[in-house]
């Protein structure tokens, strides 16, 4: 019997410690942020999708020399170079990003031996179209120059 | 006679419109309070406080069609929802406000309240059966087995109450409660029964309102990790939404029942405070009793079925039945 | 200790002692050495090898003959090993699967055996150890499922990881996504 | 006598009773199954004590005789109504059906 | 149980638990034959998200495959990579500097407490508390903050490298380390009191499905699911690898063999965590996080090499069968929790609905990682 | 004696009448319709008018009593049964037999309509002794004049429902 009675009364005690708990967090601020309406900084090592680095003339660094194409794991990099004429290096002229493939992973940035990539810091990038996934990170480069 | 039913049928209509405020705000307040509980700010966009929130949501659940499952109970599906909203609006036609605010008091009206929350299981049973659907079938029986389990000691309570007070009229019982703390029946010090268990049977009567309402941590019937909605899974646009304001407007019916069988219905805490309206005494009372159900829905997990039949039959009817044996005995002596 | 008794308990499945002689001393160096020629020279014989933990992660490494499978298994068993896993490789080049029995002890004396059984790969066919090993069912359907090996006896040998109505045996070698 | 003051009058009621009595027994002759008919007879109990309760009003000495006959029918038809569904349950788990007549055909 | 489940002409019935279900936590099907709240018998369908990484890992190098295993797990990403690149490192013979796997641990160890407490909050859900789980989550965005602020992602980390690091760490994650060891324990204590003591969930979880010591031999149960049963089993100790000899920590062993027990275990593991990391960050050395001469193309010698690790789950295995090439010839991942969900058709029959779902939950089931 | 249809007491009426509607249309469900969850849901709502009736009546308490034992308990239980008790496939066959129907309508009719006959014909002694509704009287005459009934009617009750328990129990284990 006075098991019984002790059981009912742990019990209940159980229950108003819990309902104090959620009471004291009641009156504690707020602690998540309301996204669309205030954003938060990246980390400087947030990995985005991939970016191209420029050169103090404002052109691509990459040398295409297609070691990020080949470290892919998912095969989602397209790259061309061409040699223009009087040069020894390639300059490239197109680099595809299929981001509906890409996984983030970042083994193309450290496959880069000269310096040539970086990751973004965006985050935005939802849509409903796929074709708005398929980067033309040589476009990219030229509207962030202009 | 004539008039009583005039007035009644003047209180449906303000029960109708009081239930349906009632949900969609209690709504509002409990995502609100939910929320700062959970150190997130609740619905916040639309308008201040997000207070434009319940409305826009019902707005939205109108322009949504309402689907009925292949091989369902057609006309058993879309009477459910309806019949569910039946006993909560009923009841409220016998709730005195205050001293003047009352549809229609019945010498009954404890009762009627009673029968009426009986008959709220059979829309959940019928909403259940003619959805078509497993998970809304096994939600509806327990629901039912839940309901039927818990009315038990609810009515032995009540009871309890209705031996002290000599009277099933609500109105009487809140008259017989005085104007301070110390007279009311959670502790009846000041009226003639001087029972000290009283507290307990306020206890055993708000957890048997949890339970008869389906609230959390006796919200089996629509226990969503594993019934997904229970009774209402089947169940989009106002359909769900009835579903949903029958599930608020039982919670206020429960709150005002227990303001009046246990916290002196208008009357004030301190007599002193006797010159601000007994109506607002009442709704305060009834939305501290609210706020009580919605903190302990985000606090607690959810029961077992067996074990909150346990609770029922092996821990409140025995002590709701000692207490009524002892308020008896001391109605004997004193 | 426990990977004594159980290596003696194994190698008594081999009538002829030669299994015995196979073995090799546990320095890493020269089982390197002389592992991967082997490979190319061949299927091993079958028996018991004691490995090097510290080289491979794991002890006892008993290649059986199929019929010995479920002795092997219950020997296993009743020294209280658990089951880790079973899969299959596919030896393309000697035209057989190897199903590989992973198993290891829950106390400390660590001991990990490895019990692997090789079949032909055009009737690849091993009884069942769910007689044994309750949890070999959902192994031995993954390993139907991916190489194609029938568990003979097997209650439900059914697709599990690939859809219901898979044809195909996608970690086989020769199999073209 | 209009029929806005129908409320007022004994037969209106015992008419109302005679429907559902007559009513229960049309079920009762009709339904093939055992719950059908369970129905049925709740209804000819409806009916009867409809009755009591409308000459308890309107003709009887005592004022309280009709409403405890009433009382005393309802918790017989609730005793009828378990007793007679348990055995329906039964029935059903030995026969597969709540069908009268198979129940009639399937002895044993 | 593993017989099909079929339509019988009783007062059974089927129920589709899943694959879209509340409970079971991602895509996972069980059916269930009912006998009004009870189970008869159950089989639970898997496969749903099935993605073939033993295929891809015979197709793609290893630096590339490694970007996979943390796609495994997406709530205890670390621990897995950890494995396979043990494997991949004892298969190869490539030395990894002190310091890489000091920091490899408590990287692990930071993933495991983040990962049990989302399990903490999910399972909490899953018996109708909601609270618990914003909670959990709170204390997890910490560790998600400061793991990102070095790996630069939040999930899918892809940090470990065959031989060390991606990069190494800074005093600000050891400051923040070291301010969250504090905080998880003022936390701890909080579940301890809303949860742990709470009365229903108490009365939930004990003796809630019964798992004996023979059954999760016969399964192969690891990870709390074995050490609720009273088998004091943990890779970390058993088996020790990478430096955890160093650290003093302790095993937590329930002999309860319930739901709770489970729960226990996972609880108490977070606060063996903690104590590694505060010891890791005590002792951290310093030093490269990459070995001098790291080969640029991974070349493991033929042979064939298993590796178990303790992620949060349970015991992770990798075995490499290699022939000396780029790629492997054979890989094969053992994922714990596709033996841990094994069982459950066994122990489910026979029990409630309800308690067979918080059964599931206790399990701690990530449904990518059994199909794989 | 002839209020308008505006009129408070001409409401009243209609109300009445109203719950005569509800009342025969509930009952006319419970006996016709083809699926018995139908059926229990007409037989509820014939309740419900019941209760109204009875509310007419001057007898608030034993309105709330038939709510609540009838709606609240009979009714549920039987949708409990039919639950149990699949009830789809009476719905496939007709009547018991070809004569079943009409027979059944022709005796129904003829008892309705002899009880009707009764019930207009005979000339009730008219002296209304109207109750005040109260509970009180109730309560005395059951413990006072009827107490012998009511112990019997508990005993009766608590059999049904041992007996109801044993049945149901005994049905499940074969």
């Amino acid at each position: 019997m006075g098991a019984y009675f002790s059981e009912i009364f742990q019990g209940l005690w159980s229950l108003f410690v819990g309902l104090g708990i959620t009471f004291k967090e009641f009156f504690k601020p707020v602690v998540t942020m309301p996204y669309p309406y205030e954003t938060i900084e990246m980390p400087a090592r947030y990995r985005g999708h991939v970016e191209l680095i420029e050169d103090e003339e404002g052109k691509p660094k990459c040398i295409v020399c297609m070691a990020c194409q080949r470290a892919c794991p998912s095969d989602c990099i397209t790259l061309d170079g061409e040699k223009p004429e009087g040069s020894k290096k390639k300059v490239l002229t197109s680099y595809q990003l299929d981001f509906t493939r890409c996984s983030l992973c970042g083994s193309c940035v450290e496959a880069c031996n000269f310096d040539a990539l970086t990751f973004s810091k965006e985050y935005n990038l939802a849509s409903t179209r796929k074709e708005d996934f398929y980067f033309d990170l040589l476009k990219r480069l030229e509207d962030r120059n202009s | 006679m004539s008039l009583t039913l005039l007035n009644v049928i003047f209180a449906v209509v303000v029960a109708i419109a009081f239930a349906a405020l009632n949900a969609a705000y209690l709504v509002w307040a409990e995502r609100r309070g939910a929320g700062r509980i959970q150190r997130r700010p609740g619905p916040n966009i639309n308008g201040p406080f997000g207070l434009f929130q319940p409305p826009l949501d019902g707005l939205k659940l109108m322009a949504k069609q309402l689907t009925i499952p292949g091989g369902a109970d057609k006309i058993l599906f879309v009477a459910a929802p309806v019949l569910s909203m039946f006993p909560a609006i009923m009841s409220f036609v016998t709730i005195p406000f205050s001293e003047m605010i009352v549809a229609h008091n019945m010498n009954v009206g404890l009762l009627m309240i009673f029968a009426f929350a009986s008959s709220g299981s059979m829309a959940l049973l019928f909403a259940g059966w003619s959805s078509r659907n497993k998970y809304a079938m096994m939600s509806a029986v327990r629901s039912v087995s839940q309901a039927v389990a818990y009315e038990i000691p609810m009515l032995i309570t009540a009871i309890t109450i209705v031996l002290m007070t000599g009277t099933m009229d609500l109105m009487e019982i809140v008259r017989q409660q005085g104007p301070s703390i110390l007279h009311w029946n959670i502790f009846p010090l000041l009226t003639n029964s001087h029972n000290l268990l009283m507290p307990f049977s306020f206890l055993i009567f708000f957890t048997c309102t949890l339970a008869e309402t389906n609230r959390a941590p006796f919200d089996l019937g629509e226990a969503e990790s594993e019934l997904v909605a229970g009774f209402h899974i089947e169940y989009g646009s106002m359909g769900f939404g009835l579903f949903f304001m029958a599930e608020y407007a039982n919670i206020v019916i429960g709150s005002c029942l227990t303001t009046i069988l246990f916290l002196g219905g208008w009357h004030p805490p301190l007599p002193f405070l006797g010159f601000i309206p007994g109506v607002v005494w009442f709704l305060l009372k009834i939305y501290i009793l609210i706020a009580t159900f919605i903190w302990i829905r985000w606090t607690f997990p959810r029961t077992t079925i067996y074990g909150l039949l346990n609770l029922s039959w092996k821990i409140l009817i025995p002590i709701s039945l000692f207490n009524l044996l002892l308020t008896a005995g001391l109605l004997k002596v004193f | 200790m426990i990977a004594e008794t159980t290596k003696k308990a194994l190698q008594a499945l081999f009538p002829e002692p030669a299994a015995a002689v196979e073995e090799i001393p546990a320095s890493p160096e020269t089982e390197e050495a002389d592992k991967a020629p082997k490979k190319e020279a061949g299927p091993r014989p079958n028996g018991v090898i004691e490995r090097d933990y510290a080289v491979h992660g794991y002890h006892l490494d008993a290649q059986v003959a199929v019929d010995q499978l479920i002795d092997a298994v219950n020997i296993v068993d009743q020294n209280e090993f658990f089951i880790e896993t079973i899969t299959g490789v596919d030896w393309i080049k000697e035209g057989e699967f190897e199903v590989i029995y992973d198993f290891s002890r829950y106390d400390f004396e660590v001991c990990r055996v490895v019990i692997r059984t090789r079949v032909p790969r055009d009737n690849p066919q091993v009884p069942t150890i769910t007689g044994i090993y309750a949890g070999a069912n959902w192994h031995e359907r993954e390993t139907h499922d991916f190489f194609g090996i029938k568990f003979e006896g097997h209650p439900h040998l059914i697709p599990l990881l690939l859809p219901e109505d898979a044809d195909f045996h996608p970690l086989r070698k020769d199999f073209k996504p | 006598m209009s029929i806005l003051t129908l409320y007022n009058s004994l037969q209106a009621y015992l008419l109302v009773g005679a429907l559902l009595f007559g009513m229960g027994v049309y079920g009762l002759i009709t339904r093939r199954t055992l719950i059908g008919m369970l129905i049925a007879g709740e209804m000819i109990l409806v009916g009867a004590s409809l009755n009591f309760m409308a000459f308890n009003r309107f003709t009887a000495p005592d004022p309280a005789t009709g409403q405890i006959f009433a009382l005393f029918i309802m918790a017989i038809a609730a005793a009828e109504a378990a007793i007679g569904l348990s055995i329906v349950i039964a029935i059903y788990r030995h026969y597969r059906s709540i069908d009268a007549q198979d129940v009639v055909k399937l002895k044993g | 149980m593993s017989k099909p489940i079929e339509l019988r002409p009783d007062e059974t019935f089927v129920v589709n638990v899943g694959p879209q279900h509340p409970a079971t936590h991602g895509v996972l099907r069980v059916k269930m034959r009912m006998d009004g709240e009870y189970i008869v018998e159950a089989e639970t369908v898997i496969g749903y998200i099935h993605r073939m990484h033993e295929k891809m890992g015979e197709l793609k190098t290893y630096p590339q495959f490694l970007m996979n295993l943390s796609r495994m797990d997406y709530l205890g990403a670390m621990g897995y990579c950890h494995g396979h690149v043990l494997c991949v490192e004892k298969a190869a013979g490539i030395e990894v500097p002190e310091r890489a796997e000091y920091i490899r641990v408590i990287m692990v160890e930071l993933n495991r407490i983040a990962s049990h407490l989302f399990w903490f909050g999910a399972f909490v859900m899953d018996l109708g508390g909601f609270s618990p789980l914003m909670y959990a989550l709170q204390d997890r965005e910490y560790i998600l903050d400061m793991m990102e602020s070095v790996t630069g992602s939040r999930l899918t980390y892809c940090y470990f490298r065959f031989g060390g690091l991606y990069n190494d760490i800074d005093d600000e994650f050891i400051a923040a380390a070291r301010r969250f060891i504090p905080r998880m324990r003022k936390s701890m204590a909080k579940y301890e009191k809303l949860v742990t003591g709470n009365v229903i969930f108490r009365k939930r979880l004990e003796g809630n499905a019964f798992l004996s010591k023979e059954v999760c031999r016969k399964y192969g149960a690891s990870s709390a699911v074995a050490r609720g049963s009273g088998i004091n089993f943990d890779v970390r100790k058993n088996e020790p690898y990478s430096v955890y000899p160093e650290f003093n920590f302790d095993i937590p062993v329930f002999h309860e063999c319930d739901s709770l027990a489970r729960y226990n275990v996972r609880m108490a593991e977070i606060e063996q965590s903690l104590r590694i990391v505060e010891q890791a960050l005590d002792k951290l050395p310093d030093g490269p996080i990459m070995p001098a001469k790291a080969p640029k193309i991974i070349k493991p010698n033929a042979g064939d090499y298993y590796q178990a690790v303790e992620t949060a789950r349970g015991s992770f295995g990798v075995r490499l069968v290699s022939d000396g090439g780029k790629t492997p010839y054979r890989l094969k991942l053992r994922s714990p929790t596709y033996s841990n969900m094994h069982l459950f058709d066994e122990t489910c029959t026979g029990m409630m609905i309800m308690d067979a779902l918080a059964f599931m939950g206790s399990l701690d089931l990530v449904i990518p990682e059994i199909d794989r | 004696m002839n209020p308008s249809l505006f009129s408070a007491d001409g409401l009243v009426g209609l109300i009445f009448l109203l719950t005569i509607a509800i009342t025969i249309a509930g009952g006319i469900i419970a006996c016709n319709s083809e699926r018995l969850v139908r059926a229990v849901a007409g037989l509820m709502i014939c309740f419900i008018g019941v209760g109204a009736l009875y509310y007419f009546l001057n007898s608030p308490f034993v309105a709330m009593m038939q709510v609540l034992i009838y709606v609240g308990a009979v009714a549920v239980t039987i949708s409990f049964a039919i639950m149990l008790a699949d009830p789809e496939q009476s719905s496939q066959h007709g009547p018991i037999n070809a004569l079943s129907g009409p027979f059944g309508f022709i005796t129904a009719a003829l008892l309705t309509v002899g009880l009707a006959l009764i019930a207009l014909k005979t000339m009730w002694g008219d002296e209304p002794k109207v109750n005040d509704g109260s509970v009180k009287i109730i309560g005395t005459q059951l413990l006072t004049d009827y107490s012998m009934v009511f112990e019997l009617v508990s005993i009766v009750l608590l059999i049904s429902i041992i007996g109801a328990l044993v049945i149901a129990r005994e049905g499940r284990k074969s």
